[in-house]
């Protein structure tokens, strides 16, 4: 089988430091992949290099089979690749509704029924819970809800791969239940790429682990091969036990 | 006349044209970096310098360095005490949020031209230079006091650098640029700070009006070419960098001397502006800033 | 605050004050801030009057870049109308004046000559220096079918491109004024002329009239320098004064004026070529300004003289006395306060040529306004005289303009001393086009 | 933008429009001349606001659209001898040229600096004006005979100089600038607009192209400013560079500001407070800026949002 994405010897640098230092990272069709490492270790500067949010000093990113280095990001969102951010953003002053009708009506391919793209909308928010605030402006919704808001919209989108960026912070710990089924559901049809603090939430979810350090891809493996790893428990482990 | 000559003299225009910006710049400069505040109504503050230059001088007579040195310093206070006025009346009402402070300077620069027009007049006044000496060059003549404004311009320019980057008030006024939030943790009183550098950025203004005010006139409606030239140097020198508007300004000033001296006069303005606003798109963090993330 | 004891003060006019004009409104417009400011008009007439006023609509540059000009051509206007009103006013009927503020800008000029015509309904509209103003405005003056009398000096309407409402009575076109310039500076001042205008079309009318006049009179034009709008500095563009200049030909305007001729004597020195220029530059500015001591012994244009001269007429003293100028053509009390003597005569003239042509016209109201039209269309000449102070003129109704004598004066000992009138024939030239064949 | 409450919207815009129709029988005679001015510039307003208050692009340069509109169509008639129809088409595409070559040029920057870079573009285009004066008049500007202005059906024909017809065509243009807004902001495009305003880097993470949509609000923006700037010269026959001063970038961002940005009815609002306020002051005191001005900052005082944004944002939460 061919990875779904691959990224060759991947750089980006800020002023003098490199963020992320040559990496080079493959990732199957259907996989969880988690994304673990210290603060400041490159994870978000890694994914939002795949996303296309920065551009890369040095290097290629190849997904599904095309080289897509120099593509701005909408093209590659329009290609399957979507981002939820780390920080919350979504539209504060648009309704639930209105913030998850932004990426269906893009999808749509006729483009031209209202009801398709409510149906869409609805579909989205039944899948997250959020049928119910619909009307709600986003910014008025919890901070949870709002958690669930930027993965419905990340789902409306129907990626093929899906990034999220710790999006488990900040919600309480039934809420992290409902979002580990919640991922599961997702890649049944989207391959998941997270990045996570939450050990537990990343050793229940992820089928691989890559650990990054210092710009680095550290170790990369099975959660029990990870587990295992001196070196990932001496960089990162043993700092967060 | 020889090109060398012409040159020489439209530089030195230039370099008076720059003076002055570079000083009503930085103190629109100073409002917008640390405020964030679109001042529509700096130019105003300029004009009120150079009308109350014209007021000081007449009231004081005598010789005319004696009144352009009292209204070099009186001028400047009343209309940093104008500005103090206003901005606490008025902007910080408004939370200084970006729209709304936009309207109230509209609101303010129509107040402050109908009261000049209203208490001093339509008329175009002019101030005595404090002294009148003409430098004789073999090609042309010069003005001597043009020469001193830009040394002043140039002094006054450094005396603002050392206050911000080597005083405590130059700390705070940073610290409230780059952060306010955490500047307000830190204890700092930023509101007091907003409301000294409003202050500050019309005084400068108000500065650079009475220095060109014996080479210009005083007019109520003399505030809006440096208005719109002001926020063109503090853009294309970079927001909040201080080097970048004195360069900008001086560039802007230059290049309107230089490209005259090679075309009509209205062309060459044409080019010049069409130039600037093109650095602009195709560096639009300005020559000085930094990319934002 | 320059009308704190001008114009107001009846005493010093020489005019009884049959107009009633009150101490309390004088006072009024003093509060409102800028001297003429009482609405709806400044003339109060007598209760005793019986037949309704004839409204005259000001157009006004109250605020904007002509705001000096438009407060000298308010207190002008006052004293015209104080005098025919003293005089019995027309056709029996007192005169009031309704002063709307045209801020400088056709857009508003447009409006402001709607407001006259549908809300003021008054009789005509009588107005403004400005050119872009007046351009701006004539539509809506050709719509309402509104009598548009202009004292501008601009060319525009004798170039017939305006409409058949649109008069200029009272004052001489440019092109007519640079043309009777042209044989004067050919023999007195040099042969090789440099042009300094400003880039808009007030120096266009300069830039295009004067080469050919000047050809006529075997001198030329060799450089001609145009100065951009926005431009607060000028000392950059002098080096494109060519060195055998014999003349320099200046008509900037605006306030930036003094910064010119202070740079050009810096430039210069006392080793300057004959400066020649228009007055339009330095109207309500002290000729004694601190800088302007370059232009000493230079010429300029004046439409009427500034500083009352030995030879003036009965008429002119009374003229000025009336508007309340001094000898030196300053506020009479405030001599800091200089007046824009060169066109404002031009508003004192217009007022009694309307006068003339309601007269002729036995206008009644707005439906005579037709009739008043053609009634100005046949007048031919006005004679000098108290209604025309500043001299003797003809006028053509097929061009809607007049044309009369010019001055050139030098300035001598911080004055301005006529030198040289010229003649009426001198500034005539060849209609562009007839008004009267317009529908009315 | 909503789904919720399109019916209540639509009827409001029909109303105001239906209101309009009628005062024209009830004003006098001034105002009736005064309200179709305004109607013109209302246009202006709401092209203004299409970018200002939807995509959140604040311009110092749209009286070079307004001025494209005003020559297009002004010189069309005095220099081409075209027809009223043809000259008011030749403007707005005057103004949809004019946007797009400064929309690809200015969208490469943001915030203060698209703000700088507007001005200076209009800037130039206000230079050019006065150095191509024998072609347009320069700062005098030139005057569309009136001949020229009527608008011929076969054998009728209206002169746009009747106070009735100028009312009514302006009323026209108005109602449909005022419904194709509002169709614009309830559609799917308005709402990718008002995202780009709210977060533009979200926008484009959802797949958008923000800049095309950018562009493409700009032209719509510039074409409707030209509209009304082609509006203006046909309906009140003059031409002229004040138009293009900067002067006129500063007034629709007031009106839009004052009736309320991002309101479908807020420029109409906005220009019609500023307008009267104008005029009723400069009755009684020459002064009349300084209470202009006053009036400015009591309103932004106490009516932040603007006019409508405040009612909007009060009371009637559904008003588009």
């Amino acid at each position: 089988m061919t990875p779904l994405l691959t990224t060759k010897g991947l750089s980006r640098n800020f002023g003098g430091l490199r963020a992320v230092d040559n990496v080079d990272f493959a990732l199957m069709p259907g996989e969880i992949r988690a994304v673990i490492g210290p603060n400041g270790a490159g994870k978000t500067t890694f994914v939002s290099l795949v996303s296309g949010r920065i551009q890369p000093s040095s290097g290629m990113i190849v997904f599904d089979g095309a080289d897509i280095t120099s593509q701005p990001a909408y093209v590659r969102v329009r290609q399957g690749i979507a981002y939820t951010f780390q920080i919350t953003s979504v539209f504060a002053n648009l309704s639930a509704y209105d913030n998850v009708a932004l990426p269906v009506q893009r999808t749509l391919s006729d483009g031209r029924s209202k009801g398709a793209v409510r149906a869409g909308v609805m579909s989205a928010l039944d899948r997250t819970g959020l049928a119910d605030r619909a009307l709600m402006p986003a910014g008025q919704l919890s901070y949870g809800h709002q958690r669930l808001l930027e993965v419905a919209m990340g789902l409306a989108l129907e990626p093929r791969l899906l990034i999220l960026d710790e999006p488990t912070q900040g919600l309480a710990d039934s809420e992290i239940d409902n979002f580990i089924t919640l991922v599961r559901e997702i890649a049944k049809n989207a391959t998941v790429l997270l990045i996570e603090h939450n050990m537990p939430v990343v050793m229940q979810l992820a089928d691989r682990i890559t650990v990054f350090n210092a710009g680095k891809i550290l170790a990369e493996g099975t959660p029990e091969a990870i587990r295992e790893n001196a070196a990932v428990q001496e960089a990162y482990l043993g700092t967060a036990p | 006349m020889h090109f060398g000559p012409h040159l020489l003299l439209a530089a030195l225009e230039g370099l008076v044209t720059s003076a002055v910006l570079a000083l009503t710049a930085l103190g629109l400069s100073l409002v917008f970096g640390v405020m964030r505040v679109v001042n529509v109504a700096h130019g105003e503050f300029f004009m009120l310098g150079a009308v109350l230059a014209w007021a000081i001088t007449t009231a004081i007579g005598g010789h005319p360095a004696l009144g352009f040195l009292a209204a070099l310093v009186i001028a400047p206070l009343i209309v940093g005490a104008v500005a103090l006025v206003a901005e606490r009346l008025v902007l910080r009402r408004l939370n200084y949020n970006p729209e709304a402070t936009i309207v109230a300077t509209i609101g303010m620069l129509y107040i402050i031209q109908q009261l000049a027009l209203t208490f001093y007049g339509p008329e175009a006044r002019p101030v005595e230079p404090p002294f009148s000496y003409r430098i004789l060059l073999p090609w042309f003549g010069y003005s001597g006091y043009k020469l001193s404004v830009i040394s002043a311009s140039a002094l006054l320019l450094t005396a603002t650098w050392l206050v911000l980057t080597r005083t405590r008030i130059g700390l705070v006024m940073r610290a409230t640029q780059y952060d306010s939030e955490t500047a307000q943790a830190f204890g700092i009183p930023v509101g007091r700070v907003y409301g000294g550098v409003f202050a500050l950025g019309a005084m400068l203004a108000a500065i650079a009006a009475v220095l060109i005010v014996p080479i210009s006139q005083a007019h109520y409606l003399m505030g809006q070419d440096p208005l719109l030239l002001s926020f063109i140097v503090v853009i294309i020198g970079g927001l909040g960098s201080l080097r970048g508007t004195v360069v900008a300004a001086v560039l802007i000033g230059l290049s309107d001397g230089i490209i005259s001296m090679f075309f009509s006069p209205t062309l060459a303005k044409i080019i010049a502006t069409l130039l600037v606003a093109m650095v602009l798109v195709f560096r639009p963090q300005g020559l000085f800033g930094t990319a934002s993330r | 605050m320059a009308d704190k004891n001008g114009f107001f003060d009846l005493s010093k006019t020489g005019l009884t004050s049959k107009t009633g004009l009150t101490r309390r409104t004088a006072l009024k417009g003093l509060a409102a801030g800028a001297g003429l400011a009482v609405a709806p008009g400044f003339v109060r007439y007598s209760q005793a009057q019986s037949s309704a006023p004839i409204k005259i609509g000001f157009q006004s540059h109250r605020t904007g870049i002509g705001a000096a000009y438009g407060r000298w051509y308010e207190k002008t206007t006052a004293a015209a109308v104080k005098a025919i009103n003293a005089a019995g006013g027309i056709n029996g009927r007192q005169v009031e004046v309704i002063i709307e503020d045209d801020g400088t800008d056709p857009g508003r000029g447009a409006e402001v000559v709607g407001k006259f015509a549908t809300q003021h309904k008054t009789d005509i509209v009588f107005g403004t220096l400005f050119s872009h103003v007046v351009i701006g405005s004539a539509p809506a003056a050709g719509e309402n079918k509104m009598p548009y009398f202009v004292v501008s000096e601009g060319h525009h309407v004798a170039s017939t491109k305006l409409n058949r409402y649109v008069f200029q009575p009272g004052i001489t076109d440019v092109k007519s004024q640079i043309q009777s310039m042209a044989p004067w500076i050919a023999a007195n001042a040099g042969k090789k002329v440099t042009q300094i205008f400003p880039d808009f079309a007030f120096g266009y009318d300069h830039r295009d009239y004067l080469p050919p006049a000047l050809k006529a009179q075997g001198a030329e034009v060799i450089a001609q320098i145009a100065i951009p709008p926005t431009e607060s500095s000028f000392t950059k563009y002098f080096p494109q004064i060519p060195a055998e200049t014999e003349v320099i030909y200046h008509v900037m305007v605006g306030p930036a004026v003094l910064t010119f001729v202070k740079e050009l004597g810096e430039f210069y020195g006392s080793n300057r070529p004959q400066l020649f220029g228009f007055i339009d530059s330095l109207e309500a500015t002290d000729i004694n300004s601190p800088g302007l001591e370059f232009l000493d012994g230079s010429h300029f244009w004046e439409g009427s003289p500034r500083y009352a001269q030995t030879d003036d007429s009965e008429a002119q003293k009374a003229y000025r006395a009336a508007v309340g100028i001094d000898d030196n053509g300053a506020a009479v009390g405030d001599p800091k306060d200089v007046s824009t003597a060169a066109h404002m005569f031009g508003c004192w003239e217009t007022l009694y040529v309307v006068k003339k042509a309601m007269e002729d016209a036995g206008y009644k109201g707005p439906q005579d306004r037709a009739k008043l039209v053609e009634a100005t269309e046949a007048l031919t000449e006005f004679a000098e005289g108290p209604e025309h102070p500043q001299g003797p003129k003809t006028f053509n109704g097929k061009i809607h303009q007049c044309f009369g004598i010019q001055n050139i004066s030098k300035i001598e000992g911080g004055k301005l001393k006529v030198v040289h009138k010229t003649k009426i024939e001198d500034g005539l030239y060849e209609a562009e086009g007839d008004y009267t064949t317009q529908a009315l | 933008m909503s789904e919720a409450s399109p019916a209540k919207a639509y009827a409001l815009h029909l109303g105001v429009i239906a209101l309009l129709f009628v005062l024209s029988f009830l004003l006098p005679e001034y105002y009736h001349g005064l309200l179709a001015r305004i109607m013109v510039l209302a246009v202006f307003a709401m092209g203004y606001n299409m970018l200002f208050g939807y995509v959140g692009l604040l311009s110092l340069g749209h009286a070079m659209f307004f001025a494209a509109g005003l020559y297009g169509a002004g010189l069309a008639v005095i220099q081409l001898g075209w027809s009223v129809p043809a000259a008011f088409l030749c403007g707005i595409a005057c103004g949809a040229v004019v946007a797009l070559v400064i929309g690809l040029l200015a969208l490469r920057t943001t915030g203060v600096a698209f703000m700088i870079v507007t001005m200076m573009f209009a800037q130039v285009f206000y230079l050019l004006i006065l150095y191509f004066a024998s072609w347009t008049g320069g700062d005098q500007g030139m005057v569309v005979p009136q001949p020229a202005r009527v608008l011929v059906f076969g054998a009728t024909s209206l002169e746009l100089t009747n106070p009735t017809v100028r009312y009514m065509t302006a009323l026209v243009l108005f109602s449909i600038v005022l419904l194709v807004t509002l169709a614009i902001v309830r559609s799917r495009y308005g709402r990718v607009l008002v995202a780009i305003r709210e977060n533009e880097e979200r926008t484009k993470m959802l797949g958008y192209d923000t800049f095309s949509n950018k562009l493409a609000a700009v032209v719509v923006s510039g074409s409707i400013c030209a509209a009304s700037g082609a509006a203006y010269a046909l309906l009140f026959g003059y031409v002229g560079s004040s138009f293009a001063s900067v002067q006129y970038s500063i007034l629709p961002l007031l009106w839009v500001l004052l009736g309320g940005a991002a309101t479908t009815l807020g420029p109409l609002i906005g220009t019609l407070f500023m307008y009267y306020v104008i005029d009723i002051t400069s009755g009684y005191t020459s002064a009349y800026l300084l209470i202009v001005g006053i009036a400015l900052i009591l309103l932004v005082l106490f009516f932040p949002k603007g006019i409508l944004g405040s009612i909007r944002q009060r009371w009637l939460g559904w008003l588009p």
